[in-house]
């Protein structure tokens, strides 16, 4: 028997685990702005593509009795449109990396990914 | 605030300008060691050949520019008195929104880099590098007045010229 | 894999378009880079134009109607049945019951023998959609310069120095012309853009004239006007290569340009640049399409527009001359094969007794009948009338195309018996007794001419599977009712084509197939190399001289009332395709716009209380239809824009005909619109 | 090396040719974006990419002025997508996807569909050099037409 184990604290709530999981033992939802992430207690497959695709190592397997974990994360809405985009977590963890190579916060970071396609358009669009 | 201002009918074609500015952004800023360093020393103005004139281009550090308004990133900002557009390096990523939307086609490239490359007007000089290098005069840097002027005195000139031959 | 070279099958610009072909099977789609007019390019819907190919709606065998609904039968049967039933209706009620269709998608080779069959079975009720587009062009062009094509090529419009565009929307309806045209902006050139609506095509203009709607001859005429107060004109132009001027220049005595403001709606001051602009150019070049032809004065507003090119002498040099765009991938080769009811082959009308002579003994007869047939929409009153009684239709789609679609339909179910011919189960071939499907553009060989008059072959890429190309079709029913006794090839019927056809004198298909560009017609002998550029030297007319035909302002037949206070006004739009057929059950294009919706001015839209995205009822005194709001500051307060590739559309249109060219008044109609449709916001 | 795909926004005429031909090159979906201003909007390639710079899995990568991306590497963590300036990465329900500049193209030696296919010439595959080139040239036309108007 072979259980999950997730470390909650570190889970930034990003899809890496669910889109992996092709049995899909590992489902993800979004429901206005909030998005549930479901693990299984135990996975009988032999298998272990979430946790090498947790981005922060919060997937582990253990022995003992696990129970099944469902975490709850509020998602952020886009500055411009309100569409709920990404989890508070995620953003706090991309948003360092991006800084980094931009040089500093970017303005766009309260965009959804519509939003900024749109940005950028009309940052184009000022040629005409 | 001054500004570099073209006279076409001066440009000669003579590249001078092109050559000053690749070499006044060098480490050396000299003209025979320049030649050897990497990054190669890049020109930030372009003299073309159109209609059968030489024509000098470069960045016109226009008024609510819109590279810096394409820019994604931070990378190009305008300084709100002097209006010239400054270039980051550090921020750049290398994207060519600038370029794609550069009326005048004057954000080039760095080529070991990949990022863009424009006009700064020279930071730590009185007179740009170009300005100074024109041996025709065809740039000049002076307020837009004093240009106006300028040509409005060139055009006097030639009504003065054109009396004395009508006698 | 091979690379076959075929013509796009959607608009009439004749882009080439590569099939990628593996094992008989296509899988997809190579730019042909070395084209003089696209340079590889394509439009959205060259690019989905495979999509057809495989498309699980095709018909694949032929069909008759019966009560309990469609019976697949044999090719002979249904050959046979086709042949019997309008032999029947021959015998019973004379030729002149039956009426053709023939198609503006179909190749050179197939409208020719399309027409020849029905001329040989004794009626000149032969036409096409031609009608429905360019027949003021046809008819306008010819009158004044001799010839109703397209002057110069496509790409030599980058010569250009100003470039009029009036009713044209060719960013969305032929996106490659707009390659051209921006070419010629960076070369410096001055674009204008005169439409009621603010199009794709507007965005591209240094000057954007948004005139009424139907107000074209007054916007040409102030133009007019203007150039000849400042001595604009090209007198030495007019002195040599034209007639008939003092005429025209009588009729604009009393004209100027604040008529034309008060009538256009334009600023005066944008009329008078306009005109400078175009008459002080180097080369200046008129385009236009549908917002010109589409009226009940069709013909006077083409021959407005042949007024202009000719007094400031923008005539049969580089860069200038008169740019109609055509519709269809075929539809200038189909008017030139003489599928249309007046005129025979290479434009001899039916009434020109040596010239039809000199056709009939060619296919072997003494004589052709000499009445002009039925137009397109003339057909439909007659069937209703109960005088024509069997139609045989080549894939068209009068039931959407077709104003007053409600008549259109009265008519088709009138019908004693209707055979369509088509790639697909369409609005019109739902009513037909008998359905033959079709080979599509890669699944046969032929010639097209597009819209610059450009010549090409269009290579065979795939087999067709259980259809038969409409050549095949033609072929093997003369065959059995005996008005020839074997099938052609599309060779052969392209040389037959060469001897009737002086223009096509030179064009072999051994030729056609080794060039890459195609030829440009008139091409008189083998040696020949074509001509992109017309009027050269000479105008086509018996004289070599130009003619100017005075005409003035009329009203729209339609104008707003206190029950239809709107004006209607349609078009197309990019990702569709004339009447839908080739593009609403294509995916790629289809999910641009899946349903119709109506362009209103937000102005409209706050007083009538709508919101974008709700469903309306539009009706016209002729019927109803429902649509999407689409608010949008692209229209005028006052008008609505619906683009017609959806069925419903034409329910509203106007019947009325342009006397000469007989082309129905598509483009205003009075209109209202209310809120709810059946299903609700 | 060396070229880019790069825009000239004011051509585009909103067709969606190169929607509908890049949707046709990978297999139904379009990596490129026209928007309803009148502008393509894909990958831009940047050197500095921020994508490249969250993607842990090395499923991005940048080689020769390109950043790739190797789908079987990608765990669908959308994490790239949030971290794109443009949004022109966009994700097919399990796994990310972007312009590839065509690359089953370009090793036959031919270019990137929509460059090829842009009706209105707004799309090219060019080097920064020569698009600047072309551009200045054009701005060069017009200024020396108004100094001839001048008499000069």
């Amino acid at each position: 028997m072979r259980t999950l184990e997730v470390a909650g604290e570190k889970c930034i709530g990003c899809r890496a685990c669910s889109s992996i999981c092709a049995p899909l033992h590992i489902s993800l939802t979004d429901v206005g702005n909030r998005r549930t992430i479901a693990f299984p207690a135990s996975c009988e497959e032999d298998c272990d593509l979430c946790l090498r695709a947790c981005p922060t190592g919060a997937i582990a397997f253990g022995a003992g009795p696990g129970k099944p974990l469902t975490l709850e994360f509020e998602l952020i809405p886009c500055s411009k449109c309100g569409k709920p985009f990404a989890t508070r977590e995620e953003m706090a963890f991309v948003l360092p990396k991006v800084s980094k190579v931009l040089g500093g916060e970017p303005d766009w970071k309260g965009l959804c990914p519509e939003c900024r396609r749109e940005e950028s358009a009309s940052g184009l669009r000022v040629a005409i | 605030m001054k500004e570099i201002f073209v006279r076409l009918d001066r440009c000669v074609g003579c590249h001078s300008c092109e050559l000053a500015c690749a070499v006044e952004h060098s480490r050396s800023k000299n003209i025979f060691e320049a030649i050897s360093e990497t990054p190669r020393p890049r020109r930030r103005l372009y003299v073309e050949y159109v209609m059968a004139r030489k024509m000098p281009f470069l960045c016109r550090h226009c008024e609510d520019a819109p590279c810096v308004r394409a820019c994604r990133t931070g990378a190009l900002t305008q300084d709100p008195l002097t209006r010239i557009v400054t270039h980051n390096p550090d921020k750049c990523i290398g994207c060519w929104m600038c370029t794609m939307v550069c009326p005048y086609g004057v954000i080039g490239r760095e080529w070991e880099r990949r990022i863009a490359l424009k006009c700064d007007r020279c930071p730590g000089r009185e007179i740009p590098a170009c300005v100074e290098a024109c041996p025709t005069k065809a740039l000049v840097f002076m307020e837009q007045e004093e240009f106006a002027r300028l040509t409005r005195l060139e055009a006097a000139e030639e009504v003065a010229k054109s009396y004395r031959i009508a006698g | 894999m091979k690379v076959v070279p075929t013509i796009c099958p959607y608009c009439g610009a004749g882009c080439p378009l590569g099939i990628k072909v593996s094992n008989g099977e296509a899988i997809g789609i190579e730019y042909i880079t070395d084209h003089p007019l696209t340079k590889g390019a394509l439009c959205p819907k060259g690019n989905a134009a495979l999509e057809i190919l495989y498309h699980p709606n095709r018909i694949r065998s032929p069909m008759v109607r019966e009560r309990g609904g469609w019976r697949e039968i044999g090719w002979d049967e249904a050959l046979e049945l086709l042949a019997r039933r309008l032999m029947e209706v021959k015998e019973k009620h004379g030729p002149d019951a039956l009426g053709f269709l023939s198609s503006a998608k179909a190749t050179n080779e197939e409208n020719y023998l399309f027409q020849k069959m029905a001329r040989l079975l004794g009626t000149n009720n032969v036409d096409h959609c031609a009608r429905l587009c360019h027949s003021p062009s046809v008819v306008g062009l010819r009158k004044a310069l001799g010839s109703g094509t397209m002057t110069n090529p496509i790409p030599d419009l980058a010569n250009s120095r100003c470039i009029f565009i009036l009713g044209s929307n060719f960013a969305e309806n032929h996106p490659i012309v707009s390659r051209w045209v921006l070419e010629a902006k960076d070369r410096g050139a001055f674009v204008i853009v005169a439409d009621p609506r603010y199009t794709p095509t507007a965005q591209l203009a240094n000057l954007y004239l948004p005139l009424r709607p139907g107000t074209n001859i007054a916007l040409l005429n102030g133009m007019m006007a203007v150039i000849l107060r400042e001595g604009l004109a090209d007198f030495q132009f007019i002195a040599q290569r034209t007639k008939g001027f003092e005429a025209l220049r009588a009729s604009l005595s009393d004209f100027s340009v604040e008529k034309a403001s008060e009538i256009t709606g334009l600023n005066p001051a944008d009329i008078v640049t306009a005109a400078r602009a175009y008459a002080r150019s180097e080369a200046s070049a008129i385009i236009y399409c549908m917002g010109v032809t589409q009226h009940a004065t069709g013909t006077d507003n083409v021959l407005a527009c042949a007024n202009l090119a000719l007094m400031c002498g923008q005539v049969g040099r580089p860069g200038t001359g008169l740019f109609p765009l055509r519709g269809q991938n075929n539809v200038q080769g189909a008017s030139d094969m003489g599928a249309l009811a007046d005129l025979l082959p290479g434009y001899v009308p039916t009434t020109d007794d040596g010239g039809r002579r000199r056709l009939a003994s060619l296919w072997g007869r003494e004589d052709l009948p000499p009445k002009p047939g039925l137009t397109v929409v003339e057909m439909m009153e007659a069937a209703i009338e109960g005088k024509i009684k069997a139609m045989y239709i080549m894939g068209e789609n009068p039931a959407v195309s077709d104003p007053k679609a409600g008549d259109t339909l009265k008519a088709l179910e009138k019908l004693e018996f209707l055979a369509v011919q088509d790639l697909f189960l369409t609005e019109t071939a739902q009513l037909a007794h008998l359905v033959l499907p079709v080979a599509c553009w890669a699944e046969k060989s032929g010639s097209y001419t597009s819209t610059e008059r450009r010549v090409q072959w269009s290579e065979k890429a795939v087999e067709p599977q259980g259809v038969l190309s409409d050549l095949e079709i033609i072929g093997l029913l003369g065959k059995k009712i005996g008005l020839w006794d074997k099938t052609f090839s599309p060779e052969e019927v392209l040389r037959e084509i060469g001897l009737a056809i002086p223009a096509y004198r030179g064009i072999t298909p051994e030729r056609l197939k080794a060039s890459t560009e195609g030829i440009f017609w008139p091409c008189p002998d083998q040696s020949h190399p074509g001509t992109p550029i017309l009027h050269r030297d000479r105008f086509l007319t018996p004289d070599g001289k130009a003619n100017f035909y005075p005409v003035s302002h009329q009203p729209p037949k339609e104008e707003p009332s206190l029950n239809f206070p709107l004006i209607m006004t349609t078009g197309r739009m990019v990702a569709h395709y004339n009447s839908g057929a080739l593009s609403r059950n294509i995916l790629p294009l289809s999910r641009y716009a899946p349903s119709l919706w109506v362009e209103i001015n937000p102005q409209d839209a706050e007083e009538m209380g709508l919101v974008e995205g709700e469903r309306v009822r539009i009706s016209s005194p002729r019927g109803e239809v429902e649509a999407m709001v689409r608010i949008s500051e692209k229209v005028i307060p006052g008008l609505i824009f619906l683009p017609f590739h959806f069925p419903g559309v034409n329910f509203l249109t106007l019947k009325e005909l342009d006397p000469e060219a007989r082309i129905p008044a598509y483009k205003v109609s009075a209109c209202r619109v209310e809120k709810g449709g059946s299903h609700g916001v | 090396m060396g070229y880019e795909v790069l825009v000239r926004p004011e051509r585009c005429i909103s067709c969606y040719a190169c929607e509908v031909a890049c949707a046709r090159e990978h297999g139904g979906l379009s990596n490129v974006w026209v928007l309803p201003q009148g502008v393509p909007i894909l990958c831009r390639h940047c050197q500095n990419a921020a994508c490249l710079e969250v993607c842990y899995t090395g499923a991005l990568e940048q080689r020769d002025g390109e950043v790739i991306f190797h789908r079987e590497k990608c765990t669908g963590c959308e994490l790239c997508l949030l971290a794109c300036p443009f949004g022109a990465i966009g994700l097919d329900g399990k796994r990310a996807y972007k312009c590839d500049l065509c690359s089953h193209r370009r090793q036959e030696g031919l270019m990137p569909a929509c460059a090829l296919t842009c009706p209105a010439g707004a799309i090219s595959y060019s080097c920064v050099a020569d698009f600047s080139h072309r551009k200045r040239g054009i701005a060069g036309l017009s200024w020396a037409m108004g100094y001839e108007r001048r008499g000069k």
